[in-house]
């Protein structure tokens, strides 16, 4: 497992630099894309983890989804080669520190739940069985005892997207 | 060879009155009165009417709405003063550079006369006729402007730019007088006589050296195109 | 390390991994040097009567190698405005995208990269990373072309990602998993009416999806009829206007390694990928059989798509859309709706 | 000499300011859009600057001058048979055609008639050169909507009429063949049956241009209802040949003002379309092409014998007088106005060219367009930079 290990170390170190240098970086596209590298390595700590289903799910809605839109919006409206000056918005130390708080709920609430103790990985991390795979059981889970929530999520984003129409509808 | 409108018919007397473009004629002239200047008719050929300077907007109007002229052909411009520069058929070690200019009396109009040194040509005619009207107007030597014709024929636009930036003529009325062929700082107006064809005072034009033989001209007989 | 039990030979890690990379870069290379050979070279001449290249080796077969000699040899200029990092990423990121999709793809029983559960929808998920690449191209040239052609392949790829997905979705609740090897198994395995010479390619039931699942393929690898983010006549090739020597040859590549990538894609969901119609070997011989099968099949799909580049005119943007969400994303719908009864009933 | 290096200069360093001015990258409302002096749409170098909302045009500028050779001011220094030489680079793609209408101008102030064979030749040629210019349109159309394969397939059939104009001209593009009182050869052997064989060629080549282009969905999704001009638009911006016949203004000179040529006794036809977008420009255009095909074969039957040359002096003096002839060319309206002063040049001869008029419109037809639409409104208008700017 020290293969593991030293990419799971190299990876959190990319998350890590990548993510202070979203919020450091004077350029817009720069942290849309530091941003990519964030997400990108969250998909591989996925995949370091056996569960390639929420790693292919996560680089498809984000990566290739909800980035490329950010792009795309940014590069339509303000695509300004070089540095911005103007970008750090002036209460930044107010959401620094909301970040620092939620940071310490989250860690909170990990800690509380798992107290430190290191939760074993199956022996045979390989994934060939067709039946009884992970994702079968995502979606076993998904659709049985997940139904509610995710069918109310479903409505959630049919909601947002009308929404989006009307508002981006002149006439 | 500037022709009255009576004696017409009299210089080509073997041909018959042109009915059609005395008609088109006469429109001009029950529309636009003493305005109409002068006019030549080349009969089966054409019609060359000038008109007054401070008639030049309605004579538009009227070619486009009472003669049915809707068709706006070219707008140019003519320069009929002798170019000082000859034909440049002169060896330049002859010729001082610059040559003096021609007397202003030198500038002989063409068809349908004229007073001016500039005098501005334009072109319409009738769809799906084979009639048109070669409209003149003379511009003042000494404030070549004219009224526009952009609200009555939109092509005029270009032609009139190109009129403007070749001979220096303005045009009242269109705002748009931007060089169109030459760079935004370029001086004088090229196809004035005065101005110089600067490829021929760099290299002289070593004059007409060869004169190709026209066909059959070596033969004694005369020349026939033969399909072998 | 089950790729290799084959040989009956164990080898350690590090050969494995290297003979993968090397297997990776003949999985890329061969299709898309294949392709620009036997179909931009040669196909695309003989259908415009002339013969193309004819100089460099027999019927011009080296030509190839001339022009990826002949680009390397480019200067490599980079605009001076130009964001100079994103602009050096840039290919890279749309190469190694391409890269990726093989990772998941199936040559033969045994022959494969990854067997991941979920390996269709890791496929799509990664065929979408392309577009960040392209994206950034656009934008760190400086370029307005290139701006333009960035910004509209962004929207283009987004567009026709969705009728790709959901044209998959039908071969996916066909087969019953995501696993491209599963699908393989269940065309292989499978039988029309009691008749299992042929297996039961997907081809026969699920042709909609293979007409939808073409012409979205066609879109996201911006050949023609939908190539205005390369428009060379609207856009001057668009996101690739400043790239010149090895980076412009690296989105070359790109482009063709795409479609070969794309192809094996189709040809394994429609096609019946590796496997062979009408014979049944064991699983040694399928696995040296099997990649030339593929292969086969892979070149079968590249004349298609290349015929249409070839033949027709191109789109305009608003078309496109309305083209991708008011005929094909219904039509996929309506096939999934098709086959999710088909499947319930039989 | 020094104040001609000064004046050079100063046009040098003019020019070379003008070519600096690029558009910058931001601009305050909309992007500004360049596009050429060296791009592949204008065909050659026109530059036109298109201000962008989005995809959407909101207004563009035609700017030309690029390729201006001064051809206006240049006739005025050659003697009449030298202005052939020139006018022949106006449209390069169908050159005899520009040869035609001054020479006529010319031989009608000199009251010359050229003998009947040479006009039927000189008909033929003409009509030669349409075909020669219009068929690679056709295949230049496709190539700017995105279609590669057609623009080779014109550039082959396209190849056996430069071929027959070449075999009696000497010269494929540049054939410089007219001259003041007929032509300068005559046809050599063996050539008609080539040509009506050439022609064969060309017609399959329309039928196959219909269905691989015309009748592409695509293509047609892209070019119909695109760019419409009403006819009375057409008329005052003086647009001409095909763009004008496919607004539906029933005009062709060639029917309705012949001069010098013999088209009164051929049976033809003049093709109109009523819709005006840039389908009806590239359909009339496609017609123009069978059409001519058929008036080649007429020709090449019906071709007078006799002489090919009028008896003209050796050095050519025109005597004063004003002329002005136009001819539909394969581009539209070509015509002359020449001023002779009864030398051996003339005075001032003034180049109505198609292309002039028909790219004028530009401005007003891009307004309001989408940016793949300037590339099919360009190709449809057809114009051909020589002929824009002289």
């Amino acid at each position: 497992m020290v293969a593991q290990n030293v990419f799971f170390y190299l990876l959190a170190g990319i998350i890590l630099f990548s993510a202070f240098r979203v919020v450091t970086s004077n350029n817009v596209v720069h942290a849309a894309l530091y941003l990519v590298a964030v997400l990108a390595a969250v998909a591989a700590e996925y995949v370091l983890l056996a569960a390639e289903f929420v790693a292919a799910t996560q680089v498809l809605v984000y990566i290739g989804a909800i980035i490329v839109l950010f792009l795309f919006g940014i590069m339509l409206t303000r695509a300004k080669l070089g540095s911005d000056q103007d970008l750090t918005h002036p209460h930044w130390a107010l959401s620094a520190a909301t970040a620092v708080v939620m940071f310490g709920v989250m860690g909170y609430a990990l800690v509380d739940q798992f107290h430190w103790t290191a939760t074993p990985l199956p022996a045979d991390t390989r994934l060939v069985s067709v039946d009884g795979s992970n994702s079968a059981t995502v979606s076993d889970s998904v659709f049985t005892a997940y139904l509610v929530p995710f069918e109310v999520v479903s409505v959630l984003l049919l909601a947002a997207l009308v929404g989006a129409i009307v508002l981006a509808r002149k006439d | 060879m500037a022709e009255d409108t009576a004696t017409a018919s009299a210089e080509a007397p073997e041909i018959v009155v042109d009915e059609r473009r005395e008609e088109l004629r006469a429109v001009f002239v029950a529309h636009l009165g003493d305005a109409v200047l002068d006019s030549v008719i080349k009969p089966g050929d054409g019609l060359w009417i000038r008109v007054a300077t401070d008639a030049w907007a309605e004579a538009g109007r009227v070619a486009q709405d009472k003669a049915d002229c809707k068709y706006f052909d070219f707008l140019s411009a003519i320069d009929w003063l002798p170019s000082p520069y000859g034909r440049y058929e002169d060896s330049a070690l002859d010729v001082p550079f610059p040559p003096p200019m021609p007397e202003r009396s030198a500038a002989v109009p063409g068809y349908a006369g004229g007073e001016s040194r500039l005098q501005v040509l334009a072109s319409v005619a009738k769809t799906g006729t084979d009639l048109r009207v070669l409209l003149k107007v003379d511009v003042p030597d000494d404030d070549p402007r004219l009224a526009t014709w952009i609200r009555t024929y939109a092509g005029a636009a270009w032609h009139e730019r190109e009129t403007h930036e070749m001979f220096g003529i303005s045009f009242d009325g269109n705002a748009d007088m931007r060089n169109l062929y030459l760079p935004s700082e370029f001086e004088g107006y090229p196809l004035r006589k005065e101005f110089p064809l600067l490829a021929r005072v760099v290299k002289p034009w070593p004059g007409i050296i060869d004169v190709e033989p026209m066909p059959g001209d070596d033969e004694p007989s005369e020349g026939e195109g033969t399909e072998e | 390390m089950i790729s290799l039990s084959v040989l009956g030979v164990e080898l350690a890690y590090w050969q494995v991994t290297s003979l993968r990379v090397l297997g990776v870069l003949l999985a890329v290379v061969l299709p898309a040097g294949a392709f620009v050979y036997l179909f931009l070279f040669k196909m695309m001449s003989f259908m415009q009567s002339r013969l193309g290249p004819m100089e460099a080796g027999p019927f011009g077969s080296m030509q190839l190698l001339a022009e990826v000699g002949k680009f390397l040899q480019k200067e490599d200029i980079v605009p001076e405005r130009a964001d100079r990092r994103l602009f050096f990423i840039a290919p890279y990121i749309v190469l190694a995208s391409t890269f990726l999709l093989f990772s998941v793809m199936p040559f033969g029983p045994d022959v494969y990269f990854t067997n991941l559960d979920t390996g269709i929808f890791l496929a799509l998920g990664l065929s979408s990373v392309s577009v960040i690449g392209i994206l950034i191209a656009g934008w760190a040239s400086a370029n307005k072309y290139s701006l333009i052609g960035g910004i509209r392949a962004a929207g283009q790829l987004i567009a026709y990602e969705l009728p790709m997905v959901l044209a998959v979705v039908g071969v996916v609740i066909q087969a019953g998993t995501l696993n491209l090897q599963g699908i393989v198994a269940a065309q292989h395995q499978g039988e029309i009416f009691g008749f299992s010479g042929i297996g039961n390619p997907f081809l026969l039931t699920q042709f909609v999806a293979f007409g939808v699942f073409l012409v979205a393929t066609q879109a996201e690898l911006t050949q023609t009829p939908f190539d205005m983010p390369v428009a060379e006549s609207e856009i001057v090739t668009g996101y690739m206007t400043e790239y010149s020597g090895l980076r412009f040859l690296l989105f070359f590549i790109g482009e063709f390694a795409t479609a070969g990538a794309f192809a094996a894609l189709a040809a394994t969901l429609f096609l019946g990928g590796w496997a062979l119609p009408f014979v049944s070997l064991d699983d040694n011989a399928m696995n040296f059989i099997g990649p030339l099968v593929l292969f086969a099949k892979i070149l079968m799909v590249g004349f298609l798509i290349f015929w249409a580049r070839f033949t027709f005119p191109r789109f305009r943007e608003d078309q496109l859309q309305a083209f991708a969400w008011k005929y094909l994303i219904p039509i996929a719908l309506i096939n999934i709706l098709v086959t999710m009864i088909l499947k319930v009933a039989f | 000499m020094t104040l001609t290096d000064a004046q050079q200069l100063g046009y040098i360093n003019a020019q070379a300011a003008d070519g600096r001015v690029n558009v910058e990258l931001e601009t305050d409302d909309g992007m500004v859009l360049n596009m050429g002096p060296q791009h592949p749409a204008t065909h050659g170098t026109l530059r036109l600057v298109a201000r962008l909302d989005g995809e959407q045009v909101t207004s563009a500028d035609v700017m030309c001058g690029y390729m201006h050779r001064g051809y206006e001011k240049l006739c005025e220094v050659r003697s009449y048979p030298q202005v052939t030489t020139l006018v022949n680079r106006i449209d390069w793609l169908g050159s005899f055609a520009n040869e035609v209408p001054f020479i006529l101008a010319a031989e009608q102030l000199m009251e010359v008639e050229a003998p009947p064979r040479a006009q039927w030749i000189r008909t033929l040629l003409f009509e030669l050169s349409r075909i020669a210019n219009v068929s690679l349109f056709i295949g230049d159309l496709a190539l700017q909507l995105g279609a590669q394969t057609p623009a080779f397939y014109a550039f082959r059939d396209r190849e056996f009429v430069l071929n027959q104009i070449e075999s009696v001209t000497g010269g494929r593009f540049h054939p410089n063949f007219d001259r003041i009182g007929g032509l300068k050869d005559d046809l050599p052997k063996g050539w008609i049956a080539e040509t009506k064989a050439a022609m064969v060629r060309l017609r399959a080549f329309c039928d196959e241009m219909e269905g691989l282009v015309y009748g592409n969905e695509i293509f047609q999704s892209r070019t119909r209802g695109v760019g419409v001009i009403p006819a009375a638009i057409a008329q005052s911006y003086g647009l001409s040949g095909a763009n004008l016949r496919g607004s539906g203004v029933d005009w062709d000179l060639r029917r309705d003002a012949n001069v010098g040529l013999v088209y009164d006794q051929l049976d033809w036809k003049v093709w109109t379309h009523p819709d005006g977008d840039s389908y009806s420009r590239c359909w009339v255009r496609l017609q123009e092409v069978r059409e001519a095909t058929k008036i080649v074969d007429q020709i090449c039957d019906g071709l007078p014998s006799g002489a090919i040359m009028a008896k003209v002096p050796r050095i050519i003096k025109v005597p004063a007088g004003e002329a002005y002839i136009a001819t539909e060319n394969p581009l539209g309206q070509m015509g002359y106005y020449v001023v002779s002063k009864g030398d051996t040049g003339p005075f001032r001869v003034k180049i109505r060219s198609a292309s002039f008029n028909n790219i004028s419109i530009a401005p007003w037809l891009l307004r309001g367009v989408y940016v793949p639409d300037i590339i099919t409104i360009l190709a449809s208008l057809y114009f051909i930079l020589g002929d824009i700017d002289r």
